[in-house]
């Protein structure tokens, strides 16, 4: 197990390489000075010059990009925010928590409303908390996410004051964020859930459970359920995954200082460093949800434990 | 320094029965009371001297002091300099404040004033706002006295002396701090930095030793909320009790809520459609005039601005020093428009493209005037670019027509004239309609490098009436500030540049 | 001799005398499936109404005045209009042309390119395999908004720019689906058959993978759309969508949601546009699975 | 004897697996003369589909030739090779995976003559496929039906159509009636029969059937874990069980007859690994007669009667069927006698850690992952 | 008609209700199981052998499946009739099964001792401790040590599997044993092992077993009386050396001419013309009647009763309609 972690850390390199390369470039093809979004329209063409140098923009691409993976490599530097000179590491560190947090909050709700709901649409199949349900989770993907931020704003926020409409700081803060985010994030979870259930309560051990006289609802807890949980668990990881970014324009809507937004601030703004870093922040992180998720599939199915040696 | 007279914060004012504490708003809630302030996007930096984004001057400007400032009304007032004399044309001295400390400890001396200014000409970021100053010629005469010199006269100096930007700085805590100058603030302004939660909030408390009032309320919180719609709602559901920067279709709502106050003045800001004035067919006068008398600019104040600031009639508004008051608007006249194209050789009109960025206003104001020149036979269409290469191409000189705003953050004439219309301003420096002007360029040399009040005065009265003959914009919108305002709040005031010192905020009960 | 063996069969299955199409197979397992028919009907409604969208509603969508803003729906504007006096209706069913086709295209995209590199890799194997499929996970690792927001903001926005973007930020995931099936196409003994009776690469592939591939694309191409629709609609969020006047769903609904608390039309409508349309892609990609599903035919 | 058409020479294929080289099929030699049906039997995984696959050259052997009337055609470059493969063709055990889903019945058999430009022109070619319709018993009517819409057995009269199409001399037949039930699979079984009378076609038949493959072959080969171990005239094979695996796996096999008593040769132990087999001799793990030698050295194919090939060190020297052996002693189990089975049981389980690298090195594990993701986000539709 | 049956099915009639159609899977369905006998069932896919074993267990998916009439008496009470928590009792405690497939039969994410302890602590009053003393013994009892009880299903081989579902099968000492084709899935030596043992473990614990098959082979080694099944229902049913050396039924006698004998040397099959009917569409009268080299006009048109040939064999053929007079003495 151990050496399939170490052998997994090693391929993150050219991932993490990859991942640079093509932030990279395209930042580097990209229009638009940063000189000039830094400093602001009222800046002096000597001012622009004196932060071009400062920043080594004035040297090629194949100059640059190895300038910043030596710094990268040699003193784990991923550079100067351009904005405000701070380390783009500790930037980057700094929202990352938030985002975390979000991400998982987002994924505990979404699992604490999908599983459940896809078990029981699974055996329930056909009937009408099944079409209920299925159509819950069709909505659920089919809303836009701001959309349904804002309007959740205006209903518990301005008509019943229930929760307070922006920031991430404290419990209530944080309900109507995760509530979005877990809403569509359980639609999809849900769904995954159920055909998968419906899969596995296919399977010949279903019967040989219940030919053995075991109660329905064990035979589904005890033998369907961690069955049907691999693919459960892959959805759960990517979403979860796909959210360390992903969930942006939630964090717009309720001014939550994420990653996504810092990123997104920083690509309007033309804070390469920034958005070199966090991409590479998001991409490791990316990669570390897949192992874990993979590590996951070994305790939750002995076939791929014997296989991780 | 001794605490004034009146209100002691010790007394405990927190006890007073609730529906008095209603009415009786200045009455501070309690000693630990913290006022939330929502705007629109965090600080960027704290250094005054790193970032000169509006988001950042309204945190620092409570933590930080300029020599002198200027009030809403352009009046200078002493901060940390207590007089100021004219010595030459060339020349100020500024008589500082005696017993002023830092944040740290250390006492204000002329070194810190020579250090500041000295710092602040080499920031690429505000340099420009003081570099003709020569900074050989930043003297320190005695420890409470600063010679300050320009290599060529400079009207406006004293303006650009008040710019938040230009904040004094103490070298030893800069030094200090080294890569964490940007977070790490050290001024001498009644707060004092407490916590910084980067992207999210800032928190300040009260420098108990500050040279002048103590600030009232011990503690103000930042907090960034970049939408407009939450803003208002965080204001209402009484998350903040301060909202900066409020939407004007959510004016009605603060008015109409009996438990808050919406505070707006006119400020220093002008938003303009600038035209390529370097390329046929925009490089005639008539066709620009034409122009400007094609766009219902009160039908966009409606539209965009819900009636929120004033159109513009000129490159100026009217409170910026030396504004000329006797400027009209265009007409709105499309007949007259179409008229004046045909004339200029363009019966049928022709296609032109206008700019913008992302920005929901300017594309609103796109969208109309987009419609309706297209009423007068041009066929005008938009595109949305964005912010880098908005910037990079209008440099370039690449565009048709393109929206953009200014901000005369001095409040003086020159900072709202000289970068937009002197041809040496050119592209990145400013001059982004390519417009040029002999007369104009000779105008604005004379306000920038007169000392005398008069000659700029009458410079600048001309030069605005040729602008506005010439119309290298159409000359859009003056600006207006929009706060919302707690009833519980008292003591806030408006400036017209944007950076409101919150010094005298109260929260009452 | 080996005749008589074989034709005696009196119950003989379902076998049929014409030119048979199994993609009339599909069709008649689709309309049993009631959801599905209603996602398409919803969907078939739009396209027809985004097409004669000139016809029906002639004003267009950038008929401004001011003087009408903010109307409530009423008789003559069925929607109310916006902020700028436009009949919601109209811009909603002239941005349907716009928003349906950043979809289809963007699918497009994604499905040509990931389907060619996922096809390549799973054809070949090896090497090649690993070199699309590691530089994918690559681009995989990239949250695919993030990437999108890039690509626009490096290009600029503009309708294809916007379809480029959303395009290739889903090409990693099109590439797995193909490459997974075709992986299990050619271990299929049909393929070594094909092989058997000489059929070069190029005919394996086109006549024998890429027809047997195509059912989890289609499945997957319609949910896509749904995706590409709901990005666009984040980039204009964001501010990078499609530039107004162009009445892009995402756009309006975007752009209107300053409004949100004072003029509830210019954000419900277009936004339950965009959760209908999904929803009915939706509806038809959970039924096209079914029936094209081989597990349940027979 | 009629003149040799098809020769493997120390045919060799391992493949690459996780753990090691799985040694699918290992040097195996033999010949397939003209007209004959050469049975080839053997237990899951032993390696027969391979040896099928590599004599048609659908898969390149690590090691070893093919030479097919006198050519090697295992070297020969793929353009020659092209005439080559319409002599030889192969028809599957699975009649639902080896045909197109999407490809009506007409189109299927039509495709070999499309490919190889047997008819220049549709009307020959329809023509040409109703008659191969006709060959195989396959109505008129069923022309333009699809595979799914028929039966087993109607599908692989489609499958030897396919194959009988470029006229073949050489037919792999890789368990083409396994998956279809008796009263089909006799109908097939008569049907190539006859084909093979009418187009003195040569066979290869893959079975693990052995009452199939003794009825269809006149010689047999039996393979173990890639090995040739015994290889004879079908009766004689039958008569003379050579070697101890040959004599379990006829033993075992269950005669649906109620006069004749067989009594099963119990082997006890599990098949061993075929990734990077030791060398020894690959049955030595379950083999009643185990000799030191048997660990050492691998038992090479000899004849020890004419046209009766073994590969054991103590062929010839065995005692002879009928009697139930147990580790390694020979027991006379008289009719009704009792043997302690649980007993048996117990000795014949040996915990053997190398069953499951095998099934482990089936799956990888990136691979379980990845179809899954697939599978995954298929459902998944990114905000 | 000496002994009574240990479980009886009477008439039983299965359909499948789908949007495709109704599968009528067991049509008037006839069976007996005798106490301490092997009951062979053999017939082709699709003949309705699994769904008859699912019956008996009361385990037929529903939807789709739906028991339309019928008995299952299994000592005197109509296992049709009981409520789920009745048939739990009997489920895995009295009747036990054994299905197809031993690769896809044990849950792959538990240790095949606790699949075995499972049903133990179900139908035992035994705390965890002697449960878990049982299974292990169980481990032994089919041969495997009981030191590999903490072992997944992936770690063995298919024949061992397959006794590891005999363990589960047999670990409440049934009275009944289905095994649903035991040993298709494996090779034929270590069929004759998994043969041999469940021969034994029969014996041991007295258990009455119904072997499904579409093997001849298997049945004439193991079983002692044969049922034949074809289109739902079974046609023929009798002691197992008068079937093989006497079969009735055409279809029976087609079977025997369609398997190749290793013994004999036969030139060519003579298999049975035709192909099974479609089960939504089945043939009027006789459903066999297609294919039958000896139909008659009247078997288009009625569905043939039982004829008793004797004590031990009964068919269901018109041909043998005449003779029924005779064996009712
Ligand atoms: N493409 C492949 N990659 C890796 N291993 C393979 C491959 N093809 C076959 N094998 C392995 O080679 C061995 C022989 O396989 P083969 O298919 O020839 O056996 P077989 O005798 O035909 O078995 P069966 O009776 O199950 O069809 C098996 O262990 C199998 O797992
Ligand atoms: N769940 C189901 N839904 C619909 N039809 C079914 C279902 N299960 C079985 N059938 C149908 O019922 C009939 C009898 O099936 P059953 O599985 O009992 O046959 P079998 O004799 O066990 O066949 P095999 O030898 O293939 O196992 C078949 O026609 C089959 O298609
Ligand atoms: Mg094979
Ligand atoms: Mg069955």
């Amino acid at each position: 197990m151990l050496r399939y972690i170490a052998r997994r850390l090693l391929l993150l390199i050219p991932v993490i390489l990859g991942v640079a390369l093509i932030t990279f470039t395209m930042l580097y093809f990209s229009p638009g000075d940063p000189a000039q979004m830094t400093l602001g329209e009222q800046a002096g063409a000597e001012q622009l010059e004196q932060f071009r140098e400062l920043h080594g923009l004035n040297d090629g691409f194949f100059v640059r990009f190895f300038n910043y993976v030596k710094n990268a490599v040699l003193h784990q530097d991923l550079g100067l925010s351009y904005r405000n000179r701070q380390s783009v590491f500790a930037e980057v560190a700094l929202r990352f928590p938030t985002t975390l947090k979000l991400a998982g909050l987002g994924v505990l709700v979404a699992v604490a409303m999908g599983i459940p709901i896809g078990i029981i649409s699974a055996t329930k199949q056909y009937s009408l908390f099944d079409s209920i349900s299925m159509i819950f989770a069709l909505v659920g993907v089919s809303m836009p996410n701001f959309w349904q931020g804002m309007l959740m704003i205006i209903f518990f926020s301005v008509y019943l004051g229930w929760f307070p409409p922006s920031g991430f700081t404290n419990f209530n803060q944080m309900v109507l964020p995760s509530l979005t985010i877990g809403t569509s994030t359980a639609a999809i979870i849900t769904r995954m859930t159920r055909s998968s259930m419906l899969e596995v309560i296919r399977q010949d051990y279903i019967r040989t459970a219940r030919a053995k006289g075991q109660k329905e609802s064990k035979v589904i807890t005890k033998h369907a359920l961690g069955n049907a949980m691999i693919p459960i668990v892959t959805v759960i990881g990517l979403q979860f995954g796909y959210l360390l970014g992903g969930a942006v324009l939630t964090e717009s809507i309720f001014a939550i200082p994420g990653v996504g937004r810092l990123m997104v601030d920083a690509i309007k703004m033309k804070d390469f460093p920034i958005v070199q870093g966090g991409v590479l922040f998001i991409a490791v992180t990316f990669s570390l949800v897949n192992l874990i998720v993979d590590i996951l599939y070994a305790f939750l199915d002995p076939r791929v434990r014997s296989q991780y040696r | 320094s001794p605490a004034p007279a009146g209100d002691d914060p010790a007394e405990p004012a927190g006890e007073e029965p609730a529906e008095e504490g209603g009415e009786e708003a200045t009455e501070p809630a309690d000693e630990d009371a913290v006022v939330f302030v929502a705007q629109g996007s965090d600080a960027v930096t704290l250094d005054p001297h790193g970032q000169n984004d509006q988001a950042s001057s309204r945190v620092r400007v409570q933590m930080f002091d300029t020599l002198l400032m200027q009030t809403k009304d352009l009046e200078y007032v002493p901060l940390l300099a207590t007089e100021w004399t004219q010595v030459d044309d060339l020349t100020i001295e500024f008589k500082l404040r005696e017993g002023v400390k830092w944040h740290n400890g250390e006492d204000f001396t002329a070194d810190d004033v020579v250090y500041s200014l000295r710092r602040a000409i080499e920031s690429p970021s505000v340099g420009q706002i003081v570099n003709m100053i020569n900074p050989d010629k930043i003297e320190k005469v005695d420890d409470l006295t600063v010679r300050v010199g320009t290599d060529e006269p400079f009207g406006p100096l004293l303006a650009h002396l008040s710019h938040p930007a230009i904040s004094m700085v103490n070298e030893k805590a800069v030094t200090d701090a080294g890569d964490n100058v940007d977070i790490t603030p050290v001024g001498t302004g009644p707060y004092k930095l407490k916590n910084w939660a980067r992207g999210d909030y800032v928190e300040l408390e009260r420098n108990d030793d500050y040279w002048g009032e103590p600030a009232k309320t011990k503690y103000i919180t930042f907090r960034n909320v970049s939408e407009n719609a939450n803003r208002t709602i965080e204001l209402e559901t009484g998350g903040v009790h301060i909202a900066y920067d409020i939407a004007p279709n959510d004016v009605s709502k603060i008015e109409d809520n009996a438990d808050l106050t919406l505070v707006r003045d006119a400020n220093f800001s002008t938003t303009y459609i600038g035209f390529n004035a370097s390329k046929e067919p925009f490089d005639k006068p008539e066709v620009r005039q034409a122009i400007n008398h094609a766009v219902n600019m009160d039908e966009i104040v409606e539209a965009v601005y819900f009636g929120v600031g004033n159109k513009a009639a000129g490159p100026l508004g009217s409170n910026v020093a030396f504004a000329n008051q006797d400027l009209e608007p265009y007409e709105y006249n499309p007949e007259l428009a179409k008229e004046m194209l045909a004339e200029a050789g363009y019966p049928d009109g022709f296609d032109l493209v206008i700019w913008t960025n992302d920005n929901q206003v300017r594309q609103d104001i796109a969208e109309i005037v987009q419609n309706q020149l297209q009423q007068i036979g041009i066929n005008a269409s938009m595109e949305v670019l964005e912010w880098g290469s908005y910037l990079a191409n209008t440099a370039a000189g690449e565009h048709d027509m393109f929206i953009l705003g200014w901000t005369t953050v001095t409040g003086d004439a020159d900072y709202g004239l000289y970068a937009l219309f002197h041809s040496s301003q050119f592209g990145d420096a400013g001059n982004r309609t390519f417009y040029k002007n002999d007369r104009v360029d000779e105008l604005l040399d004379i306000g920038r490098t007169s000392v005398v009040e008069a000659d700029r005065a009458a410079a600048y009265q001309e030069v605005q009436e040729i602008i506005r003959e010439d119309a290298p914009w159409i000359f859009t919108w003056n600006g207006e500030d929009l706060v919302g305002t707690s009833n519980k709040i008292s003591g806030f005031e408006l400036h017209p540049a944007g950076h409101y010192r919150l010094h005298n905020v109260v929260l009452g009960q | 001799m080996a005749k008589n063996v074989a034709t005696a069969s009196a119950s003989a299955p379902v076998v049929a005398d014409k030119k048979r199409n199994q993609w009339k197979e599909v069709w008649r397992r689709l309309k049993q499936n009631k959801m599905a028919m209603l996602g398409l009907g919803i969907l078939v409604f739009m396209v027809i109404i985004a097409l004669s969208a000139d016809l029906l509603f002639p004003k267009g969508f950038d008929d401004q005045m001011i003087s009408r803003r903010f109307q409530l729906p009423n008789s003559e504007y069925w929607f109310g209009t916006d902020n700028l006096g436009r009949g919601i209706l109209d811009r909603m069913v002239h941005g349907a042309r716009v928003s349906l086709s950043i979809g289809l295209f963007a699918v497009t995209i994604s499905i040509v390119f990931g389907g060619l590199l996922g096809a390549m890799a799973g054809f070949y194997g090896g090497k090649v395999d690993n070199i699309i499929m590691r530089s994918l996970d690559v681009l995989l690792a990239i949250p695919s908004i993030l990437l999108a927001i890039s690509i626009v903001s490096a290009l600029g926005g503009g309708l294809f720019n916007v379809m480029l973007a959303v395009g290739i930020s889903s090409i990693p995931g099109y590439a797995r689906i193909v490459r997974a099936s075709v992986i299990t196409l050619k271990g299929q003994e049909f393929i070594e058959a094909a092989r058997a009776i000489g059929a070069s690469d190029k005919r394996i592939i086109l006549r024998h993978i890429i027809p047997n591939a195509l059912a989890p694309i289609i499945v997957q191409g319609t949910l896509g759309v749904a995706g590409a629709i709901l990005s666009a609609a984040g980039l204009s969020f964001i501010g990078l969508g499609l530039a107004p006047p162009n009445p892009e769903w995402g756009a309006m609904l975007s752009g209107g949601r300053q409004f949100i608390r004072d003029h509830w039309p210019m954000t419900l409508f277009p936004g339950l546009a965009i959760m209908i349309t999904i929803f009915a892609l939706n509806l038809l990609g959970d039924g096209l699975r079914d029936a094209l599903d081989p597990k349940l035919r027979n | 004897m009629s003149k040799v058409m098809l020769e493997a020479r120390g045919l060799t294929k391992y493949f690459d697996v996780p753990g090691g080289k799985l040694h699918a099929v290992d040097h195996v030699d033999f010949v397939i003369h003209e007209g004959e049906t050469l049975g080839l039997v053997g237990e899951s995984g032993c390696g027969k589909s391979t040896t099928g696959r590599l004599l048609l050259r659908l898969l390149e052997p690590t090691e070893g030739e093919v030479w097919f009337d006198g050519e090697n055609i295992t070297t020969m470059p793929l353009k020659d090779f092209r005439k080559y493969r319409s002599q030889m063709q192969i028809v599957f055990q699975d009649p639902y995976a080896s045909l197109n889903p999407r490809m009506s019945l007409s189109e299927i058999i039509e495709e070999p003559l499309i490919i190889n430009r047997i008819h220049n022109n549709a009307a020959d070619r329809a023509k040409r496929v109703r008659e191969l319709m006709d060959t195989v018993g396959l109505a008129q009517r069923l022309l333009n039906v699809y595979p799914h819409e028929l039966d087993g057995g109607r599908r692989q009269r489609i499958g030897i159509a396919r194959a009988l199409a470029l006229k073949p001399r050489f037919i792999v037949q890789d368990e083409p009636v396994s998956a279809l039930d008796v009263s089909i699979q006799a109908q097939i079984l008569n049907l190539m029969d006859d084909l093979q009378d009418e187009f003195k076609l040569t066979y290869l038949f893959i079975s693990h059937d052995l009452s199939v493959v003794k009825h269809v072959s006149d010689r047999i080969v039996v393979m173990y874990l890639g090995v040739i171990v015994e290889m004879a005239e079908s009766q004689d094979l039958f008569d003379r069980r050579e070697h101890p695996y040959t004599q379990a796996l006829l033993s075992a096999l269950p005669v649906p007859s109620v006069d004749i008593e067989t009594r099963p040769i119990l082997l006890k132990g599990e098949i061993s690994s075929p990734i990077n087999p030791p060398d020894a001799c690959r049955f030595a793990g379950r083999c009643p007669y185990k000799q030191e030698l048997c660990d050492r050295e691998e038992p090479k194919l000899r004849e020890i009667h004419p046209g009766h090939w073994v590969a054991c060190h103590f062929a010839g020297n065995l005692v002879q069927t009928e009697d139930i052996i147990v580790g390694g002693q020979v027991v006379a189990a008289e009719e009704g006698e009792d043997i302690d089975i649980q007993e048996l049981a117990r000795q014949e389980v040996a915990p053997e850690e190398d069953i499951l690298t095998e099934e482990a090195a089936e799956v990888e594990p990136e691979d379980i992952i990845e179809v899954e993701e697939a599978k995954s986000e298929e459902t998944i539709i990114t905000k | 008609m000496s002994r009574k049956p240990l479980l009886d099915i009477k008439n039983l009639n299965v359909h499948y209700i789908t949007h495709e159609g109704t599968t009528k899977a067991i049509n008037d369905l006839n069976l007996a199981l005798y106490p301490g006998e092997t009951l062979g069932l053999v017939g082709e896919t699709g003949a309705g052998k699994t769904t008859t074993a699912l019956s008996m267990m009361q385990l037929v998916p529903d939807p789709p499946g739906k028991i339309i009439s019928g008995e299952i008496l299994y000592h005197d009470q109509d296992l049709t009739k009981l409520s789920e928590h009745e048939l739990r009792k009997i489920r895995g405690n009295q009747i036990s099964m054994i299905f197809q497939d031993p690769m896809t039969s044990l849950n792959p994410i538990m240790t095949v001792g606790d699949q075995i302890r499972e049903g133990i602590l179900l139908h035992q009053k035994v705390d965890m401790a002697t449960a878990t003393k049982r299974a292990s013994d169980m481990l032994e009892v089919v041969g495997i040590p009981m030191e590999r009880y903490n072992e997944y299903p992936h770690q063995f081989s298919g024949g061992m599997k397959q006794r590891v579902v005999i363990a589960i099968a047999l670990s409440c000492n049934p009275e009944i044993l289905i095994a649903d084709e035991p040993t298709t899935a494996l090779d034929v030596t270590i069929q004759a092992q998994v043969l041999q043992l469940m021969e034994n473990l029969k014996k041991d614990f007295n258990t009455s077993m119904l072997m499904i098959t579409h093997d001849l082979g298997v049945v004439a080694n193991v079983c002692d009386h044969v049922a034949i099944m074809y289109a739902g229902t079974v046609i023929e049913h009798a002691e197992k050396h008068m079937l093989y050396r006497t079969p009735k039924h055409p279809y029976t006698q087609g079977l025997f001419g369609s398997i190749p004998n290793v013994e004999e040397n036969v030139d060519r099959l003579k298999p049975i013309m035709g192909l099974m009917p479609d089960p939504t569409n089945l043939p009027t009268g006789c459903t066999f009647h297609p294919r039958c080299p000896h139909a008659m006009d009247i078997c288009q048109v009625e569905f043939p009763r039982i004829t008793r040939l004797n004590d031990e064999h009964w068919v269901r053929c018109h041909l043998y309609s005449a003779d029924e007079e005779v064996s009712h003495e």
